[in-house]
């Protein structure tokens, strides 16, 4: 265990959710008559974390970092390939299925497209329903019905929603359907997978603070994954920033705004732009050179050091960096303390290419043409 | 590359080790057996009973398929009990015939069926495309066996323009060394012999295409709209390239992915359409063979044949999937 | 223009506005279904189509009570008109509006009561492949989507059996088939029913794998819902449209398959129920002397097959998810 | 005289069996030589259609008229025959898309495409186009440019893909560049690379952006000009940095009102527009937004809003506009507000959230 | 314009036929477009008349038996020549008949020596239990122009059976050299000697030079030595396979083909009125109605066969379905044939009296499974499922029901009918190979056989005697008495002689059809 592991699980602990050492990799394989494994894509490659009841964690990172990955193993929907996932004391990793199914009732997921994660042939009643029926909630067709109103008034919705299909919907309502599903069931913990990623700004708005008041209300456990910094920033009381399938930096939303101290992070944050000329113009930006490297093939040592404009000739390259606790951060950097007092300067990187994994189609998926024709 | 061809050619042996043990329990399952078919009504039960004997067919299914497998194994097929020739040379006499009107079908069926499809979605709603699209309709629906009727009836009874029967005028002395006609046609310098096995194709061709071609006009059409919706279209317009160079370039090239799909998977109907075409049009070729040898129970003919069959319909889809790799480089054989 | 009618154009405008946010609460919602449906009865090719299908469908079910003559009913050669084998087969009259058929029979009441077989046999036969296929493709696509390891290897399996199908001529299948069962109605339906076994199979395969990489299936299985349900109540309905959009379009196909295989002789040979296919087949004899005798069936089989295939094409466009909002 | 004037820019788009999309409806505003120009506004306001429209680019199909002027350099782009576009285009005006992946032709290799751009319109080919290929990606910041020309699309990252788009937009060196969301599809890091690029290229050469986005974040860091759209009209023109300060209209508030900004404190409410762009009320009827616009009077319906130029150089489209901070109908603005909102009587009462059903599915 | 040939391609004759020749060797063949092949390029000691059934000299100028009636003596001709060159003599007839006398291994197989086996019966040694003694006991040559052949009984088979084309005479070296005997493979892996698959070498008016099997055409040429009576007109005669009706119709029409074999009825007046030129065969088969008396026990009472025969109309069958030509038949064999007995008891449609026969019989509920066949077409019967439809509709016109059951030609029924019981009732033919009337109803009726299912020791009895008398007038006798009992017991109901016709082009003339389908080419020309 490293020394980031501050808080002392207990029976009843403050913390809801607790994930140690937590690995996903998914094999690639190919092989002239039987496939056989020839690597992994290391999604998620180690990560410690928890969150505490009623707060909200957030999760930061680019794209194909391991953010979804990490969310969906946490709620058991991808199986890990190691470590604990400790829910409510209870480890969710060695569960038989049948009670895991019994305990999906307390985590509930949100996802990012709210039209390809609703069921286009389900109304919206049948939607909200098939989760009660899943855990036996409610005795009859009204005590569902009831539940069901309640939680439609929750998140927004009219009444007359029920007998809709999601295409009816305009895209903040189907989130807001995709959220009331969530919340049928009365869950603990949700795992919001780039909620508002897909919506407009103004939208976007609309359910982040429906978001933050379904919290307050009802005392909810948050992971939100996001690559839209501000947006984590806005709902989060602590941050996790992730790069290539580890958390770099763990802090509270202020301080890691105030004081960055992974290079990864300050980069990220100079990154996002901020709609005010004044910010904008006095804005130093930290560019990083290139795209992020492929999680099935990472960098040795420390996996930011192929674009780090701190990185240094020892230990980056060579030691992967665990995460340390820094004032009220966890950070993985060799360099931090240096860093941060200005100490190390950072200096010109330049790019390297890096191949996008898998993206071309193999023969075996190009389908049939379903075309009529007898020959006879 | 060469990885992907020796993976799929072995996994080629399991497979056809399967199809061999189905095929023999099927078709030694069918009721009745050769002998009644060589007999005809002159047949007495014991004549029958002294050929079953005579072609081991009444031994254990087990010790008869053991007999074909040894054989099989050393790559021979044994010999048709209907024509007492061996499997093989009956094979590469009649194959040649069915490749020679299949590729004759697929190239009218490719040669008019892509430009008419592309010119059908360039002029989306006018009477072209209305047009190609209901003839498409109608070359589906419409039975080949009757439209080779007609076809023969109109050209070669009537105008006779085209001959309405065989692979080339018996009358010609023409070399045989593929048996591919028009091939020996061409190899041996008679011009005129390959010049008649052309001319005895058009016909045959033209009712087996008329499906493919169906297909393809309305494949190539939706895949050429398809294709012009997409971004890179736009993109190569925003360059201001000309028309031709953006239909050449970036339409066509993108379009033909389906379409070479499509024209893999039409090789196996094909087969099938050359039964019937090959009936009506009194061409010699594997289809109408094999329905007779259906009828005759002749056992070594059926499983050779399949056998071979399904061997050339995976090399065929192996060369479509390569194919695909030169039209698509996205696409990674492995 | 008035003040008072400038303030009555507003109230109009004021009113709009009112309806445009206005609670349509007693509406029901529609459905997916219901969409495609609506875009269906806009589309001229399915109302072609489906006008076309109705007339058959009509002909086929009282089609028969109204025919003049019965079907088996040999009154050309009782009254010595058709000597077929003498090459006489009169034509039409006032009596006999088609013609007689090559054993005397009143042509017209053949073409009406052939419709009904000729239904029979393409709806039978394509609800066989279509049963088989989707069975097959069915659990295969269920066991690839969420069954794990296990549901690989029966996947795997399965689609192996279904290639080999695929790899064999689909007539010589139907051949051999054929030849098996002998002739006959059900051997036909049989014949051309399995024939379309490996398209159904592999289409609802490809489509319910699809299928259960989306979101929504990850949503139930995130509610808890059971792996067997989410394949029933999710993933299959939604894997359906292509399927269903097949089946229109093989019942077209079937229709002309049953033709090719009466050609080869393989049709149902019992003259007593009338059937396109084998009327068409039946003709061929005597195609030198009355053509008419297979052009009447063919005609009506090529125009029943395109009624199917405008139908199965326009459904394929409103059922198209690229279409959708 | 500015390099490129828009007046009264429309789009409709008529199809059989659907309601008439009135997609982009009067839309006027100029760029001028070296200047970055944004059009800003949510999905569906009619940013891409207007870009399109300006490049010719619009599919030719019956049903899709274009109306108005666009005025490049004496040459109305609107008016201009089929050939001598395809000649403006790529050398005078060029364009940079959404997505860089599908952007790209998947099938050619990334050299050709740009080379053809080059032997098109510079007339270079053979070795000096590949030269020159070479070049610009090498400009662009693609490393070991002369291997890259052989590559595919699939096989570079997003934010090669993306640069090698600017690569072919830039090749002829064009006076003006309209980038239709150059960086909505990439991480923010890369973002910031390609932001950074463009605007270099837009120091260096002189040619005018018109930079089309939904993130004003990004508008706040690199346009001179901000056009705010909504549902096919400009409804508030100004400067970046007075648009910013003192936004007008109540729809550019409410956008900023609705964007969390990294250097807010954690749970700082959003004060999100409310309802969704589908709750339009047509132009003709009035102002577009006045259902979802929580400043909406009397006033607001009827007539559509005139342009109101005002003298900071700022036009806007309302009869009901945000007064300027510290103006003395700040303090006055509550009553203002409310006061006609109750006169209005039934559009106020309706929760603008409940508008039912998208209504660009129903049939005309 | 391909239709119209040439002058110089006036010599050439392409013929459509059905089906491809399986083998050149006559020996080893049955099937018809074998044998076809084999009368233009072998001859045989003696033949059929032309356009006949009456035996005629061949290679044998005269033929007599001793007075046994068992050892036949055959002057045959001389200066013969094989096309291979060398003689034809005495010693090569021993050779012949030696060569399938002494058979062993699979050419004892039935369907390698088919016709041998049904005439001789078996062979010098016998390899199967089930094989008869051979008829055939030895052949002598006197000297180069005379030969014994010593038969081990009387038989009515000679010396008629010789005219079939399976007793043709090869050329001794030809056999030696191709390894005509040597049918080479495992059992389950026949594959026949290069002889009978390249080289057939005969005496007859035309020579063997090329099977096309990539082009299903088979050449021969005009053997310019022929010493027999006229040399070919043809130079150049194809056989060409056309296995569709219709394919063949068309292909004359074209011009593609100068005439072709098996005419469907309905094409034989138009194209006859388009000015092809149509041959009838005289009619030498019979269709007959089989009924198994073991199928159903109602079908063994003599009422109910008669009912059934009464029962069909089958003269409106004649007039409607069959060629021009076609007769009713009252007996198992056509009239041409010696035996035919004018005064059998006949059986005329009459459905009061069948109904009645029925009501006697207490059959008057009578369902029967009445197979018939698919997917063929024969000389006797041109179309088997129009047959089957008048014919039911007749039965149950008499309420007899009928259940039919359709059966693909080869294997199924062939099956069915000849070796089950579970058929009550069939339709068969025959066409007889040679001018006997033995050859058709001794084939049908001579001893117990599972297609009739009935066992009647007194008419098998008769005939015994009448195929071992030797004089052909007393045979003849015997003949006439055994169609009347024949028809007295009424094991079946015979149904029609139908002409099957053979069309050639407008120009060609010079072919005589021939019952036994034995058309010489040879007389072929085109007419300037
Ligand atoms: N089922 C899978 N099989 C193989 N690789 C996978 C699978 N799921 C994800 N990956 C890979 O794991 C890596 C992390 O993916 P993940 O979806 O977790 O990233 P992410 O951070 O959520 O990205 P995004 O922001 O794009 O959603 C990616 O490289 C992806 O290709
Ligand atoms: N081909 C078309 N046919 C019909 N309507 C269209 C067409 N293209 C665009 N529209 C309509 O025009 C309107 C404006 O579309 P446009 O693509 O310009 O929006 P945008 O501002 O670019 O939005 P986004 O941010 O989603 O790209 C939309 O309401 C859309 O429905
Ligand atoms: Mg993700
Ligand atoms: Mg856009």
């Amino acid at each position: 265990m490293t020394d980031g592991n501050v808080s002392v699980p207990s029976e009843r602990g403050e913390n809801l959710v607790e994930v140690r050492d937590l690995k996903v990799h998914f094999p690639i394989s190919r092989g002239v008559i039987f496939d056989r494994v020839v690597g992994h894509v290391k999604a998620v490659d180690g990560v410690d974390l928890s969150i505490p009841r009623g707060k909200t964690y957030g999760l930061v990172g680019e794209s194909g970092c391991g953010k979804s990955t990490l969310g969906r193993a946490l709620l058991q929907l991808t199986p890990p390939t190691s470590g604990q996932v400790n829910f409510d004391g209870v480890e969710l990793t060695t569960l038989p299925p049948n009670k895991m199914r019994s305990m999906r009732r307390r985590m509930q997921m949100i996802f990012q497209d709210p039209m390809s994660s609703l069921d286009p042939r389900q109304n919206v009643e049948s939607i909200l329903v098939e989760g009660l029926q899943a855990h036996g909630i409610g005795a009859d067709r009204t005590a569902r019905r009831e539940i069901i109103t309640k939680t439609l008034d929750a998140v927004g919705l009219p009444k007359w929603a029920l007998s809709r299909y999601p295409h009816e919907f305009s895209g903040g309502q189907r989130q807001r359907i995709g959220i009331a599903r969530a919340l049928v069931l009365g869950p603990d913990l949700i795992v919001a997978d780039e909620p508002v990623s897909a919506l407009d700004v103004s939208i976007q708005a609309q359910v982040v603070n429906l978001l933050d008041e379904l919290q307050t209300e009802l005392g909810l456990t948050y992971l939100v994954i996001a690559h839209d910094l501000a947006v984590v920033r806005h709902i989060s009381d602590t941050i996790g920033v992730m790069y290539l399938g580890a958390l770099v930096e763990e802090a509270p939303g202020d301080r890691l705004y105030r004081e960055p101290l992974h290079p990864y992070t300050r980069a990220l944050m100079s990154a996002v732009p901020v709609p005010d000329p004044e910010v904008e113009d006095r804005r130093e930006r930290i560019l990083l050179a290139g795209d992020l490297p492929s999680p099935a093939n990472p960098p040795t040592g420390c996996r930011f050091h192929t674009r780090c404009p701190w990185a240094q000739p020892t230990r980056c390259a060579e030691e992967r960096p665990v995460l340390r606790q820094i004032g009220d951060s966890r950070v993985a950097c060799h360099w931090a303390e240096p860093i941060a007092s200005g100490e190390l300067r950072p200096h010109k990187v330049s790019a390297q290419i890096v191949r996008p994994e898998d993206e071309g189609d193999t023969p075996g998926m190009v389908s049939a043409p379903s075309e009529p024709g007898s020959f006879v | 590359m060469i990885r992907f061809i020796v993976r799929r050619l072995l996994q080629l042996i399991p497979a056809l080790f399967g199809l061999s043990i189905l095929l023999f329990i099927w078709l030694h399952r069918l009721p009745g057996g050769p002998e009644t078919a060589i007999l005809g009504e002159r047949g007495t039960p014991e004549m029958r009973a002294a050929i079953r004997h005579n072609l081991g067919l009444d031994e254990p299914i087990l010790v008869q398929y053991g007999r074909f497998m040894r054989r099989m194994i050393r790559l021979d097929l044994g010999s048709s009990i209907a024509t007492k020739r061996e499997v093989t040379t009956e094979f590469l006499q009649r194959f040649p015939g069915t490749v020679e009107l299949a590729v004759t079908a697929l190239i009218i069926a490719i040669a008019v069926g892509i430009p008419l499809g592309y010119l059908a979605a360039r002029r989306r709603g006018k009477l072209l495309d209305h047009v190609s699209v209901a003839g498409s309709l109608i070359g589906v629906c419409i039975p080949v066996f009757f439209l080779a009727y007609v076809l023969k009836a109109i050209f070669a009874e009537n105008l006779h323009l085209f001959p309405s029967s065989g692979r080339q005028d018996p009358t010609i002395e023409a070399t045989r060394i593929t048996n591919f006609f028009v091939l020996d046609g061409l190899m041996t310098r008679e011009w005129d012999a390959a010049a008649d096995a052309i001319w005895h194709l058009v016909l045959p061709g033209l009712a087996l295409a008329s499906i493919p071609l169906a297909i393809i006009v309305r494949i190539t059409r939706a895949s050429v709209l398809e294709v012009l919706g997409e971004d890179f279209v736009r993109t190569a317009e925003a360059k201001g390239l000309t028309e031709r160079v953006v239909r050449q370039r970036h339409v066509l090239r993108n379009a033909m992915l389906p379409v070479a799909t499509t024209i893999g998977l039409l090789t196996g109907g094909l087969l099938s359409g050359a039964v019937l075409t090959e009936t009506v049009f009194a061409f010699s070729g594997i289809g109408a063979f094999i329905a007779d040898s259906i009828s005759q129970r002749d056992y070594p003919v059926l499983m050779g044949f399949i056998m071979i069959i399904a061997v050339l319909f995976v090399l065929v889809n192996l060369i479509v999937d390569l194919s695909y790799s030169l039209i698509d480089p996205r696409v990674r054989v492995r | 223009m008035t003040i008072t009618e400038r303030a009555r154009k507003k109230a109009e405008k004021l009113d709009r506005l009112g309806e445009l946010s206005a609670v349509r609460d007693e509406e029901r919602g529609v459905s997916l279904w219901q969409e495609a449906f609506r875009r269906l009865r806009r589309n001229p090719a399915a109302i072609v189509g489906t006008v076309v299908l109705g007339l058959f469908v009509l002909v086929a079910i009282v089609g028969p009570i109204f025919v003049p003559y019965g079907p088996t009913d040999t009154i050309g050669i009782r009254e010595g008109l058709v000597k077929s084998g003498q090459g006489i087969i009169p034509g039409s009259s006032a009596d006999h509006w088609l013609g007689f058929d090559h054993q005397g029979r009143d042509e017209f009441s053949r073409l009406i009561v052939g419709a009904r077989q000729t239904l029979l046999v393409g709806v039978v036969s394509t609800l066989i492949g279509l049963a088989i296929g989707a069975l097959v493709g069915g659990i295969a696509g269920a066991a690839a989507g969420l069954g794990g390891r296990w549901g690989r290897w029966l996947d795997t399996g399965l689609m192996r059996i279904v290639d080999m199908l695929l790899a064999l001529p689909s007539l010589l299948l139907a051949v051999s088939i054929a030849a098996l069962l002998g002739a006959s109605l059900t051997t036909v339906m049989i014949a051309v029913g399995v024939v379309s076994v490996p398209v159904f199979a592999r289409l609802l395969r490809g489509s319910m794998i699809a299928q259960s990489n989306t979101d929504y299936v990850l949503a139930a299985t995130s509610l808890g819902v059971r792996r067997s349900k989410i394949a029933l109540s999710h993933v299959l309905p939604n894997s359906l449209a292509p399927v269903i959009v097949q089946a229109t379009l093989t019942l077209a196909t079937a229709i002309i398959e049953a033709a090719a295989l009466s050609f080869l002789g393989l049709g149902n040979p019992d003259s007593a129920v009338p059937e396109w296919g084998v009327m068409l087949a039946d003709a061929q004899p005597y195609l030198g002397i009355r053509p008419a005798l297979a052009i009447y069936p063919a005609v009506a089989i090529i125009i029943t097959a395109l009624g199917f295939t405008l139908l199965g094409e326009a459904m394929r466009e409103a059922l198209d998810p690229k279409l959708r909002k | 005289m500015a390099l490129l004037d828009v007046e009264d820019l429309s789009v409709t788009f008529r199809q059989r069996g659907k309601r008439t999309v009135r997609a982009v409806d009067g839309v006027s505003f100029s760029v001028d030589t070296g200047e970055v120009v944004g059009l800003v506004g949510e999905s569906g306001c009619g940013k891409s259609v207007t870009s399109l429209a300006l490049m010719g680019l619009l599919p030719r199909q019956p049903g899709i008229s274009v109306g108005g002027k666009a005025d490049f350099d004496g040459t109305d782009l609107l008016r201009v025959d089929r050939r001598a576009m395809r000649d403006i285009r790529g050398r005078d005006v060029a364009m940079i898309f959404q997505d860089p992946l599908s952007s790209l032709n998947p099938v050619i290799p990334i050299g050709r495409q740009v080379t053809e751009v080059l032997s098109r319109h510079r007339g270079l080919s053979g070795d000096a186009a590949r030269k020159e290929a070479a070049a610009l990606l090498e400009r662009v910041g693609i490393p070991d440019p002369t291997r890259r020309l052989k590559e595919y699309p699939h096989q570079l990252s997003g934010g090669m893909r993306q640069r090698a788009l600017i690569a072919i937009a830039v090749a002829c060196q064009p006076r003006l560049l309209i980038a239709d969301e150059p960086t909505t599809a990439l991480d923010v890091t890369i973002q910031a690379q390609i932001l950074e690029l463009l605007k270099d290229l837009v120091r260096d050469s002189g040619t005018a952006l018109v930079m089309i986005t939904h993130d004003l974040g990004v508008v706040a860091g690199m346009c001179d000009t901000v056009n705010v759209l909504y549902a096919g009209r400009v409804v508030e023109t100004a400067r970046r940095r007075p648009l910013f300060a003192e936004p007008r209209h109540p729809y550019t508030v409410g956008l900023l009102g609705s964007i969390p900004r990294l250097d807010a404190g954690r749970g700082d409410k959003l004060s999100p527009i409310p309802g969704s762009v589908r709750d339009v009320l047509p132009w003709a009827d009035g102002c577009a937004f006045a259902p979802r616009c929580d400043r909406q009077v009397e006033a607001c319906v009827g007539e559509p809003p005139q342009l109101v130029l005002t003298h900071t150089d700022r036009t806007y489209r309302c009869v009901n506009p945000v007064p300027p901070i510290g103006s003395p109908a700040a303090a006055a603005e509550p009553a203002a507000a409310a006061e006609p909102a109750a006169e209005a009587g039934p559009v106020t009462e309706e929760k603008p959230s409940t508008v039912p059903a998208p209504r660009e599915e129903e049939s005309a | 314009d391909r239709g119209e040939s040439g002058a110089s391609q006036k010599d050439t004759l392409v013929f459509g036929v059905a089906g491809d020749p399986k083998v050149l060797d006559p020996s080893l063949a049955s099937d018809g477009e074998s044998l076809r092949v084999a009368r233009q390029v072998f001859e045989t000691l003696v033949r059929p008349e032309e356009g006949g059934t009456k035996i005629t000299p061949g290679l044998a100028e005269s033929w007599t038996p001793d007075s046994t009636g068992t050892v036949w003596t055959f002057k045959l001709r001389s200066g013969v020549k094989f096309h291979d060159g060398t003689d034809f003599n005495a010693e090569a007839v021993c050779v012949n008949f030696n060569r399938w006398y002494n058979a062993t291994g699979l050419m004892q197989s039935p369907d390698v020596t088919p016709y041998w086996q049904d005439v001789m019966g078996g062979f010098a040694k016998n390899e199967r239990d089930d094989l008869p003694e051979s008829l055939f006991k030895s052949c002598t040559a006197k000297d180069a122009t005379t030969v014994d052949l010593a038969f081990t009984r009387v038989s009515s088979k000679v010396p008629a059976a010789l005219m079939l084309p399976s007793f043709s005479i090869h050329s001794p070296k030809a056999l030696e050299e191709y390894k005509a005997s040597a049918i080479g493979g495992s059992a389950d892996n026949v594959q026949y000697p290069s002889y009978a698959m390249e080289h057939p070498t005969g005496t007859g008016p035309f020579k063997f030079k090329s099977w096309d099997v990539a082009n299903k055409t088979l050449t021969l040429e005009r053997n310019e030595d022929y010493s027999g009576t006229q040399k070919a007109k043809l130079k150049t005669l194809i056989f060409k396979t056309i296995s569709d009706e219709n394919a063949r119709k068309q292909a004359l029409r074209s011009g593609d083909i100068q005439g072709y074999d098996l005419v469907g009825p309905a094409d034989v007046e138009p194209l006859k009125n388009e000015g092809f030129n149509m041959l009838t065969r005289p009619a030498f088969n019979i269709l007959y109605l089989a009924i198994n008396q073991k199928g159903n026990p109602k079908l063994a009472d003599i009422k109910v066969r008669q009912a059934i025969a009464y029962a069909l109309n089958r003269q409106a069958l004649v007039d409607s379905k069959l060629p021009p030509g076609a007769k009713v038949a009252t007996q198992f064999m056509p009239d041409t044939v010696e035996g035919w007995n004018p005064t059998v008891t006949t059986y005329d449609y009459n459905v009061d009296k069948a109904k009645q026969l029925l009501a006697e019989a207490g059959a008057t509920n009578l369902t029967l499974r009445f197979h018939y066949p698919t997917e063929v077409t024969r000389p006797y019967m041109p179309n088997p499922k129009d047959i089957f439809e008048l014919l039911s509709t007749d039965l149950q016109a008499v309420g007899i029901k009928v259940q039919g059951i359709p059966l693909k030609w080869t294997p199924d029924y062939l099956n069915a009918t000849s070796s089950g019981s579970d058929h009550d009732l069939h339709f068969l033919g025959w066409t007889g190979d040679y001018g006997d009337a033995y050859n058709f109803i001794g084939t049908m009726f001579d001893r117990q056989k599972p297609e009739w299912g009935f066992n009647n020791p007194a008419l098998f009895a008769l005939f015994k005697q009448a195929d071992s008398t030797a004089d052909s007038a007393a045979r003849f006798e015997l003949y006439k008495q055994l169609n009347a009992e024949v028809m007295k017991f009424l094991p079946g109901v015979p149904i029609s002689h139908s002409p099957p016709a053979i069309v050639f082009g407008k120009d060609v003339t010079g072919v005589k059809a021939s019952p036994l389908t034995d058309e010489r080419f040879a007389t072929a020309e085109f007419k300037s």
